[in-house]
């Protein structure tokens, strides 16, 4: 961003970054702002950095928006709103050259003597303005969206329009004026102090086609659009945003979400519930998901329909509870005792969040197991922009579950019975002539308990061919850049975005690349990685951990031509890839 | 007109539990409860954990559920939720409820949701071969045990009793009779129902057996009113001398389904499921 | 086996199969009978076929007895003592031409007459006249040995010492002197019903270099001699054998077993103890493995030295109990959430199941995390002879465990200090000036809680260092057979017996084998893999399970070469492998 | 001879808790109990949950070990188990106590094994900001819970009572003293001892703030001799009016490490590991 007379460059992308302390408001200042930002009709992402600490420590937050859909943020930022001294020294490093900063704190005009020319900085009281005029210092957020709001050259009226929006049904009119007074304040202060030149005005556009939400919303919207009426779920970030979404709003559509003792109990209720009917769901992450090891397997035994979101946090063990990373990839496939057919789903975006939830009630019902919805932190709970509707129009497919009519047709019922498919007619309990027993022991096709080596074989061909039955159901992999591009680039999940960003670097730069996007972690797309592997020179696996779970689930199921360069590009520190990082990495793979 | 249910009625296939077993009783009594009240197996489901115990599906027909050791509790739960209508019983094992299983069922007990839990409290863990369970008697000498058992026993229901549990009851499988009369109570229960029954183990626990209970229980003479009375109940479960059998407290107040469920008409695995674009579409809006 | 005038050719290998009802006392008689053929100095092995139900189901136990090494049971009989006549229907596909049966039941006599001339069978009365004679039925399994001792043309005197063992001390000289006209009237009634010419002579040797026992026992002795102080376990088939043999037996060495009310508590608990100082072990198997994820992410994160005994069963979920698999091969690798540092070793017999678990001790204090021992029921439950004693000398290493001496040297003392081996010096809580936090968050050198991303990233380095320092500590896999082969067999634990004597058999048809026994599957050995399939043009992966987890493996650390024809030999009913089974595979495979 | 502790000897690092929250109160008394006792911080271990109470040993001086959520009480007892030398103090929160770690609680209770357990009673799972959680007052509006929770509060205090403990008792964060007297208490007692701390979460509790619980508390008085009554403590445990604080109970049986460790006079972690051979070469014997 470079500035030219008294008016800055126009711009279609700008990144900002709030820094403060757990317990400024940094969270809630971001969220308003990218909201914001997206009914200026712009993509507004955001990525959020906070500590597992509920008051105290630092805490970075950023909005980037751009003319253009995106998915990430970058690593450099236009504008910084430091809620103290701390924050603004802490990321003096990630300033764009044309930086202005904002800085609540007497040391604000000391410190900036220590920038670039480039950089501009500004004292902006925050906190004590707030506590004098509106008696809490709560109100200092507002402010602050007041100043950005005068430094981005934003209207007035959208801004008010939010205000309302946020208070008016909860807190009512009074509450709705303070705010509104303090977004003023906060412009005001700004205009005073800051010079015109130092301003962006960015442009407004129509906004209705698009919406703003997390991944976890998504999923959670997807849920209730696939007739989810029944969640028993423990608390855990950050998962939670899923079923605490969900918990004012499945009433309206005739369920009930429960808050249980702990994930052994929420997967079995689960169970329990699907067992007996319904479309049952439960999430969770890390610590949660190695608890639900035992009862994924009962799901994939007693052939129950269960979905399980797992959204990614920082391990192993408590790990960094409020970070993000991919580290838990292989759990889900490989994890849990004994061999049952199960099926992971990897959404890389917010409408594949919603859609992939869909589709896993559906696959759930169709082929009667357990299927995982695998995402990470930075998809579940950073803020992204995405187009309205995330879907047009989808379907609930029950498979093969009887109503009582089809039932009696059926004599006698047999619940395992053994078909081409591996797929049995399904009946829920309370059906007159349906009476079966479910069971987590090795069975005959009546349920009853069965030792019988031929019966166990049987049943074992049964229960994993309904995976190939299945197949066609699962979302493929996305095939995005240059088919016949040397350099092949497979990675899942929100590494997606950031790949898709950095390709388009690599483009500019001459460098086609070609990115398989897996969607379907399990059962393992290998003939479609085979292929995409075929003519390529040069496999980059792009993963947010350490031992490269992804390539090390590739090796495990398709076989490499020895002359292929196999490369992973990885990352493990607590933050998402950005496309800057990606576009490096691919840069210097290539330059090998 | 539904057919009149007799014990037949509720027969899958003949138990394979050692002769003289207690758990042969408590099928006894659960059939006899289950005609009397009229059942029909259809609308009753049996959830069961892992161990002798948890065969009972394969003697007693009605839908059943044989899950994993000690998630007896919410996988009943979890059913009873989306479908109140269904008689839900849990069938526990004193190792399935009261050592790996104990969390759920407090939980489920201050909860209040009407499940009938039956613990077979044999105080042993049967099936993996006769280790001491919680409730084994202090002394008990065991493959696990070999010197006696150093802790005193657990009382399950002295801590259901603690965790709001509105109903709980003792009953011993020697005491057919009794036993139904409990089971048809418990079943009766609008709340979280418990039951423990005392029942030989024949295999494994050599201590407490017929003989032994005879001169160890106590019943209750309770065909008219039942006991209201949190003291009276920690009372009776603190006797040293004699297991108190019968309900030892029996009350109400609103379940848990009736407090979150949102529609008492309708359950919720009886929904018939559409897309709801509509109403989906409005909630995405409001992300506008 | 063959019959040559009125006295049967001598034999160096004889097969016994008893069949009856759970209840029936079947695994009592043959686990005496096997005694009493190793006693005989013959190398004896089992194998048990129990129901997982009390009493009942039909049950059957092979006891397999040659003069060479063997691991396990053959598929064919010589010699079928069934307690009642359904067993004996049952088993009759299993015999042996010139076999033998013995029968109680009165239509033993009727059944006879469908047999092949090849095969004759006796009726021999147990139950009734137990039950007259001695006033309980259980004495017919005494009777049972008596007729079996007849048959085989054993010698009284091994017998009675036998019984004399058995009982003496428990329950007195009473009970030995019925026992021992138990045994005499079996021996009688057999002698009156059944001609000389069907006897068996078998040679007595010298016996003491030998010694008869399971792979849970010889674990547990292991457990022993590697100073393992406190176990903490919840009961579950097939594992606890393990810690009920410890329990009479540990307070010797000054420790401790302590049943736990659950699989999270054993863990846990083993945890606490190896943070305090103790050598600490758990064992458990399929459904409570799943239920230990969570805290193996713990030990690894915290830095933990714990041992972990799995004996693997029938999955999923609850499965079979009673019956062995190799089902849960990847669980400890690719489990949990979170990527840590673990090692997981696979004995392969009983002196490996000795040995590792004083390697599992050892490895886990000098690399600070968890160590698994993975083997299944057909090792962990079966009995076999082994060279006594099964090590001879053995050591103990407690790594960077430091003294109160070695502590005042070091200042500060920072727990996770970074090293250049990523092992830090560990302290025992109590230790004045060593005072420190363990924790399963991510964390500085000081064990605080740290989120800073340069830390996380030493941090992980740290941890998983480790393994590769700890590298040469680990078995390597054992080669075997003919290195120049063409047909490369890759296999782990329990199938390396029968593979062995498979490969004997193939050698007699002129078809080299070589053999490579993985010995620990993680970290895996990768380089040795790779050599080993150099030069191979067919590599056939043998396994006890569906999906072929091994293969998965494998693949998953070494690139093939695309020539290299790949197979697997599975079996995923709930039976082991036989060398007979192993032989015909192989032999198809290679005539392919 | 060692140095006379004062506080300072217990501080690591200054805590960064919210402003006023309760466990600002906790770390004070703990501090004082240890300085009463004048206890070293290397003979003491603190093993905490995953909650804000879990930050603990961040900010109090000894040997510490942050583990899982739920499982304070085992990794505390296998620490005891093998060193009781050491003062093994294990502080949870009512997540972690409660709701996901009750079974342990109470088995350890059972087993009566010398542990001090102080649950951080703060009505509320904070750590994850703020769902509801089961000691959480009935009608609590959270996150989780936004139209007031349904259940009743559970009281960990009349479970442990229930399930054997030998040592209840309950304090208050504000009333940092007879917290300190109750921790010194519990510190002191032979077996099991469970304290329930009822402490202000400032954030996330609205409700349960220290003007309402000096509203809603009644403190015992009882310097002098502890009360020993069962249907005492329930009927204090039942009170619906107050929060009885103060030793709800206390009584001496044989605890867990007399009955089960092999030796008194050393301590397993203690001792010197040598392979043994000859002891093991003579076991294997056996199996020849
Ligand atoms: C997670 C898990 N741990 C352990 C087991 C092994 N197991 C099966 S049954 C059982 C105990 C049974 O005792 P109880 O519940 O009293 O039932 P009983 O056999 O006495 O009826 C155990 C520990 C298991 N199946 N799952
Ligand atoms: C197995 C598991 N499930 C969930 C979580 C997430 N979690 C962390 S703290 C917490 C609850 C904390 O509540 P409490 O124990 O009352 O502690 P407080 O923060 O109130 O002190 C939860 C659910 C986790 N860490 N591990
Ligand atoms: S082992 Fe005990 S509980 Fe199990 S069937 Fe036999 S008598 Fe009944
Ligand atoms: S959130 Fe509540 S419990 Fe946590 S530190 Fe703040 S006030 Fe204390
Ligand atoms: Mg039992
Ligand atoms: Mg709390």
């Amino acid at each position: 961003m470079t500035k030219e007379g008294g008016k800055r460059q126009a711009t279609g992308d700008i990144s900002i970054l709030i820094g403060g302390k757990a317990g400024d408001g940094v969270l809630f200042t971001g969220n308003i702002l990218a909201r914001l930002l997206k009914r200026y009709g712009w993509w507004a992402v955001t990525y959020r950095d906070f500590p597992s600490n509920i008051r105290g420590e630092p805490t970075r937050y950023f909005v980037r928006a751009s003319q253009e859909r995106i998915e990430n943020r970058r690593e450099r930022v236009d504008l910084l709103l430091a809620f103290d001294c701390e924050a603004l020294v802490r990321h003096m490093p990630a300033l764009n050259s044309g930086a202005v900063i904002l800085c609540d704190g007497a040391d604000a005009a000391i410190l900036s003597h220590s920038l670039s020319s480039e950089i501009s900085s500004f004292a902006l009281p925050l906190r004590q303005p707030a506590r004098e005029k509106f008696g809490h210092e709560i109100y200092k957020n507002m402010m602050a969206i007041g100043a950005l709001g005068y430094l981005l050259g934003l209207e007035i009226r959208p801004v008010e329009d939010m205000v309302r929006d946020l208070f008016l049904e909860r807190k009512g009119e009074a509450v709705v004026e303070a705010n509104l007074r303090a977004v003023r304040l906060g412009y005001e202060l700004a205009q005073k102090g800051i010079p015109q030149e130092k301003r962006w005005f960015l442009p407004r556009f129509p906004h209705d086609s698009k919406i703003i939400l997390m991944g976890d919303e998504a999923i959670a919207l997807g849920a209730l659009a696939a007739g989810c009426r029944f969640f028993a779920a423990y608390p855990i970030c950050p998962a939670s945003e899923i079923w605490q979404w969900l918990t004012p709003r499945i009433k309206d559509f005739g369920g009930v979400v429960i808050q249980v003792e702990d994930e052994l109990a929420a997967l079995n209720m689960v169970i329990g519930a699907a067992f007996a009917g319904a479309r049952a769901m439960t999430s969770t992450s890390g610590p949660g998901a190695s608890l639900m090891m035992e009862a994924f397997s009962l799901a994939g035994m007693a052939e129950v329909p269960v979905v399980i979101a797992h959204v990614q946090r920082v391990g192993p063990s408590t790990g960094m509870p409020t970070k993000t990373q991919q580290g838990d990839l292989l759990q889900w496939i490989f994890g849990s005792h004994g061999e049952f057919p199960r099926i992971v789903l990897a959404p890389g975006n917010l409408e594949e969040c919603f859609h992939f939830t869909i589709d896993a009630f559906n696959l759930a019902e169709k082929f009667q197991g357990p299927v995982v919805i695998l995402i990470d932190l930075d998809l579940g709970q950073n803020l992204r922009t995405a187009e309205f509707p995330l879907a047009e129009g989808w379907t609930i497919d029950r498979g093969k579950l009887l109503s009582p009519a089809e039932l009696l047709k059926i004599k006698p019922y047999k619940r395992y019975e053994i078909t081409d498919d591996g797929i049995s007619p399904r009946v829920i309990p309370g059906t007159p002539e349906g009476i079966h027993l479910v069971e987590s022991v090795e069975h005959g096709e009546d349920g009853l308990r069965s030792e019988d080596p031929d019966i166990r074989e049987k049943m074992m061909g049964k229960r994993m061919r309904k995976l190939k039955a299945i197949a066609p159901d699962l979302p493929p992999p996305t095939l995005f850049g240059f088919p016949e591009a040397e350099t092949a680039v497979i990675a899942v999940g929100s590494t997606r975005g950031p790949i898709l960003e950095a390709m388009k670097y690599m483009e500019k730069e001459g460098k086609p690349i070609k990115f398989l996007q897996l969607r379907t972690l399990w059962p393992f797309p290998a003939e479609v990685v085979s292929r995409f592997l075929q003519k390529a020179r040069h496999l980059v696996v792009i993963e947010n951990n350490f031992t490269g779970q992804l390539l090390a689930l590739i090796k495990s199921q398709v076989i490499f031509d020895p002359a292929l360069k196999v490369e992973g590009l990885r990352k493990f520190s607590p933050d998402n890839f950005t496309p800057d990082e990606i576009f490096r990495g691919l840069k210097e793979i290539c330059q090998q | 007109m539904p057919a009149i249910k007799n014990k037949d009625s509720f027969s899958r296939k003949p138990p394979t539990w050692c002769p003289g077993c207690g758990l042969y009783g408590i099928l006894e009594a659960m059939k006899r409860a289950a005609v009397s009240l009229q059942l029909d197996p259809a609308s009753m489901v049996i959830v069961t954990g892992i161990g002798c115990h948890g065969r009972f599906p394969n003697y007693f027909l009605s839908y059943g559920f044989h899950g994993l050791h000690g998630r007896v509790v919410p996988v009943a739960s979890g059913i009873k939720l989306v479908n109140p209508e269904l008689k839900v019983i849990g069938l526990s094992g004193d190792g399935d409820a009261y050592s790996i299983g104990l969390n759920h069922l407090l939980h489920a007990a201050r909860r209040n949701l009407s499940l009938l839990i039956l613990v077979v409290n044999n105080r042993v863990f049967a099936l993996t071969q006769g280790q001491a369970s919680p409730t084994s008697p202090r002394g008990f000498i065991s493959i696990s045990t070999p010197q006696g058992k150093v802790e005193p026993p657990l009382d399950g229901l002295k801590l259901a009793l603690g965790a709001g549990a509105t109903f709980i009851a003792r009953g011993f499988s020697g005491e057919v009779d009794h036993l139904a009369f409990l089971i048809e109570r418990g079943l009766n229960h609008r709340g979280f129902a418990l039951i423990d029954v005392l029942s030989p183990c024949v295999t494994y626990n050599k201590i407490n057996t017929y003989d032994w209970y005879k001169k160890h229980i106590e019943i209750l003479n309770q065909h008219k009113s039942m006991p209201e009375d949190l003291n009276q109940a920690w009372s009776w479960l603190n006797r040293e001398d004699k297991f108190i059998l019968g309900v030892l407290y029996s009350a109400t107040r609103e379940t848990l389904e009736e407090m979150i469920l949102p529609d008492k008409r309708k359950t919720i695995a009886g929904l018939e499921l559409r897309p709801e674009v509509e109403k989906v579409m409005a909630l995405m809006e409001k992300f506008k």
